[in-house]
């Protein structure tokens, strides 16, 4: 973890309403794909946790979803403001479970996250597939910079309006060697009874301070309770207990 | 003695600054952030005589300048906070640390302030009468002033360090309880616990907490919080411990004035860890300000 | 009745944004920034049977995401106000309007709320047990289900309009104290007051506030709000009209959620003078956003 | 009363802790010297009152003193940064009382309002003297001001490093038609009491909302309670009781 003020260098939609931020500032705490930042918003108390989208030294990019009056506050922000963020939270993805052929599931802006996971994978030379789910066509983001890195790409929608009519469940298909998957808890619980084989999973969870202190994102797993946002927010397939 | 430096019930602080229950964990997360032996001492996480989960979740809701919780006690339990926590803290911390402890029955707060008291790395007792989020867990003592009585006499029947009592602010006569609290034998009150408060869930409908009310903490509840305390040192003689809301050097110096000898810092923690060591940072500066010499003679100085 | 609209113990309001007590004065000032008629209606400054003055200076003291407020009752007493105040609304003002009413006696009560109960332009008598800056300003009425309730009896005797209980946050069990309201007579709740609270000048090191205590409103207190008017809810039957740091429309939403029937809106007033008839303007599209057809189908829509 | 949003056109320090800050926008609702505005500053709940230094069509100068995280932040914006502001607040001086040798009496941060006073004054061809009152002479401001606008000017420092030695009740001269006093409280009670003849004095108190609703600014007066910020901030003379 460390406080950093970042600089905002770039800030703007990528499709319905959601943006992508680009942040030039000190990145050494960052240093595994999975792990988010929490970010202090003028007339919020609260940080705002969000994950990261791609790093490397000196610049983060952030792709978020406008939920709330929070992340309504970020989408007005511009170049050149700064950011109070603190900076590599959480665990992280573990590549070394990857296997040859990973297969990478992600669902609606939890499939942000998963992009520095494939471009990491590549570099390992790792044959990456991935599933990109989300409501509808408008939804759509980053299936193009998937595929540049040379990841084989489905993109399924649930209304059908592009690619595969369904969720990332239903554009499951065989021959992966472990999964990443990050999402809302409902289609995380779908993965993990249709998808075959061991996975590692990424929550979303509401956070008071992102890191470990106010256990307020705690949930239940087979090994008693852990915190999603230092303990988390990546759990392997076999830790985890559906609560509801 | 140094200028900072406070003593709370016979054990010296090199400052007022001490972290609340629930905010700092038992230490070790923050000791990987500064050195926290800056601090005066810290509450580590409200302990009880069982391991607790806690409350389902959402347990977390924004507030205007503040936050809702309802996490409801989640901790290891007494025995694995004596087995697991206490000896990695002992590697970070050397100084006394002030043990908070919840429970459910006069016997639950009577076996673990009894264990905890057997440590030698435990300063003070802080006994958690007021949790607004478990059914049951302490709040009902904590609002009625015979009941809270009940709890000191239980405690400090089985203990030798100071008992601090910690109040909550959700009562009609906050100075009654105190006194009850003192007449038992506590040996310090500490006040404010959080505010009952409740967010909705406009897209849901419903309240925004699985447990429908969350404790109200942050900057919001300072005023009320420098009130009671204000309140408690015209009606007991024992130290006491403010806290609500607290998030500066000035607020710390603002809480002494009303007449507590220390300071804890909640939420503040939450929303940037390095809040107390900044705090502690900014007291010097702040004392000279405002004409003060020692932090010790301002304890209660608003009082005409 | 249209998406807005909702009925206060039985007189129909055209929404249900109400600025509060003591935040509108006589209605006059607003009128001159807009046209006050698109309010639901407003509750005017606090009335007592004779003029007072109120508290020594200072009276104001901000807070962060609030003020304090320690006024203490200042107006011209119930005759001047039947005399200059209510013929100037009538020119500006052309719907019913609520009548708040303090007191020092039961004989004080009753009397007020008789002389405004006869006035023909007063819609509803909203009785103030609950003014925490007064010594035995009522406050000390509010506190205490029974001296509560002595209060509605004595009030109710003698008028003929609707009677609302403004109650205080500053108790252990408000649903005792509105339960009670409720058995006496009472025709309607309407809370929460402001939460009792203080401020400390570091530079002269005595409290801010001439009267040492004051009111704290704004945003900050909204949690506690929704909590004490989801409460109350369940132990009434009658309307509640909930207040208490409301500054939004998607504020209002929620207070209804919560159980409301109609929004008060304080201290926004005072830092926008526009609030209200923005909150107003503001609600068809936050009701759209949250799938709200009409506010009156979500009165209490929380309570599962 | 009217709600603008001013764009900052400078803001540059005067003297010790004072600063002047120029607003462009709409200034129509300001008709009076001696009225003031009311601020809204991000992160401060309560808006900050400030007289008006000098108004034109247009743009309006403030003067101001540093007095705490209010004003802090008020005197760390830049150019260009925007400003909600009620204003057109208070009554104002009535110039019409003046005469021929009007004298104008400041105290510190209170002899900004005189200042647009001084010049309205002195356009309707009146013999104009300003005794103005500082701590020390760092805290001296619009010295020249004042004189540059044809006014016989006398500066008084309480520890005597600059100017006449004392407070301003000190520095009186007999001679004028009428008295304009503004300051803190004390020294306008000093002046009520060692200055002969007839006068109005604008004072200082702390505001809820600053336009007479929330009544929190109240004081006594021979004709009842009256708001300082509505029904004054200027009275007459004859018109004070004195409380503290």
């Amino acid at each position: 973890m460390k406080k950093v003020i970042f600089e905002i260098a770039e800030n703007s939609p990528l499709a319905a309403g959601v943006y992508r931020m680009r942040l030039a500032g000190d990145t050494s705490a960052v240093t595994a794909p999975g792990q988010f930042v929490n970010i202090a918003l003028p007339g919020h108390y609260l940080r705002r946790p969000i994950s990261v989208c791609d790093g490397e030294p000196g610049a983060l990019t952030l792709v978020y979803k406008v939920v709330g009056h929070g992340t309504e506050a970020m989408a007005a922000m511009g170049p050149g403001e700064r950011l109070d963020v603190l900076t590599g939270l959480g665990n992280g993805f573990d590549t070394a479970l990857a296997g040859d052929r990973p297969l990478l599931l992600g669902g609606g802006i939890g499939t942000a996250p998963l992009y520095w996971l494939a471009r990491v994978l590549r570099a390992e030379g790792k044959r990456v597939s991935a599933v990109l789910g989300f409501n509808t066509g408008d939804d759509v983001f980053y299936e193009d910079e998937f595929r540049a890195l040379g990841c084989d790409v489905t993109v399924a929608t649930a209304d059908g309006s592009y690619g595969v009519p369904g969720f990332v469940t239903d554009a499951l298909r065989p021959g992966y060697s472990f999964y990443y998957a990050c999402g809302p808890e409902p289609m995380l619980r779908a993965v993990c009874e249709k998808a075959s084989g061991d996975g590692q999973l990424s929550f979303e969870a509401r956070m008071g301070c992102g890191f470990g202190a106010c256990v307020g994102c705690t949930r239940e797993t087979v090994n008693g309770p852990k915190r999603v946002c230092r303990d988390g927010p990546v759990f392997r397939k076999g830790e985890i207990v559906w609560t509801r | 003695m140094d200028a900072l430096s406070v003593t709370l019930c016979g054990v010296e602080l090199d400052n007022p600054v001490i972290p609340a229950s629930g905010t700092f964990g038992y230490g070790c997360e923050f000791a990987e952030y500064y050195d926290i032996n800056c601090l005066g001492t810290f509450s580590f996480k409200g302990t009880t005589r069982a391991p607790r989960f806690g409350n389902p979740q959402p347990r977390i809701a924004e507030c205007g300048a503040g936050m809702l919780n309802a996490v409801g006690l989640q901790n290891p339990g007494v025995e694995a906070v004596i087995a697991e926590e206490l000896p990695r803290l002992a590697k970070v911390f050397h100084k006394p640390v002030m043990a908070n402890v919840s429970g459910f029955s006069l016997e639950d707060y009577a076996y673990t302030c009894a264990r905890l008291d057997e440590q030698p790395q435990v300063g003070w007792l802080e006994v958690n009468i007021s949790c607004p989020n478990v059914h049951g867990g302490g709040m009902s003592f904590g609002t009625d002033p015979a009941a809270a009585a009940s709890v000191v006499r239980a405690v400090k029947a089985v203990t030798h360090k100071p008992v601090i009592v910690k109040l909550t602010p959700n009562v009609t006569d906050i100075a009654s309880i105190a006194r009850a609290c003192e007449d038992a034998g506590a040996d310090g009150i500490s006040l404010i616990n959080t505010l009952l408060g409740m967010r909705i869930d406009l897209k849901r409908k419903r309240p925004l907490l699985a447990n429908g009310t969350g404790g109200l903490s942050g900057p919001a509840v300072f005023p009320v919080a420098v009130r009671m305390v204000y309140q408690v040192y015209e009606a007991v003689s024992v130290p006491i411990v403010g806290m609500g809301g607290v998030s500066s050097a000035e607020d710390v110096i603002e809480m002494m004035l009303a007449g507590a000898t220390a300071v804890e810092v909640g939420a503040a923690n939450l929303v940037d860890p390095y809040a107390c060591r900044d705090i502690i940072a900014a007291l010097p500066g702040a004392m000279a300000r405002y004409g003060i010499e020692n932090l010790r003679d301002i304890i209660g100085g608003a009082h005409g």
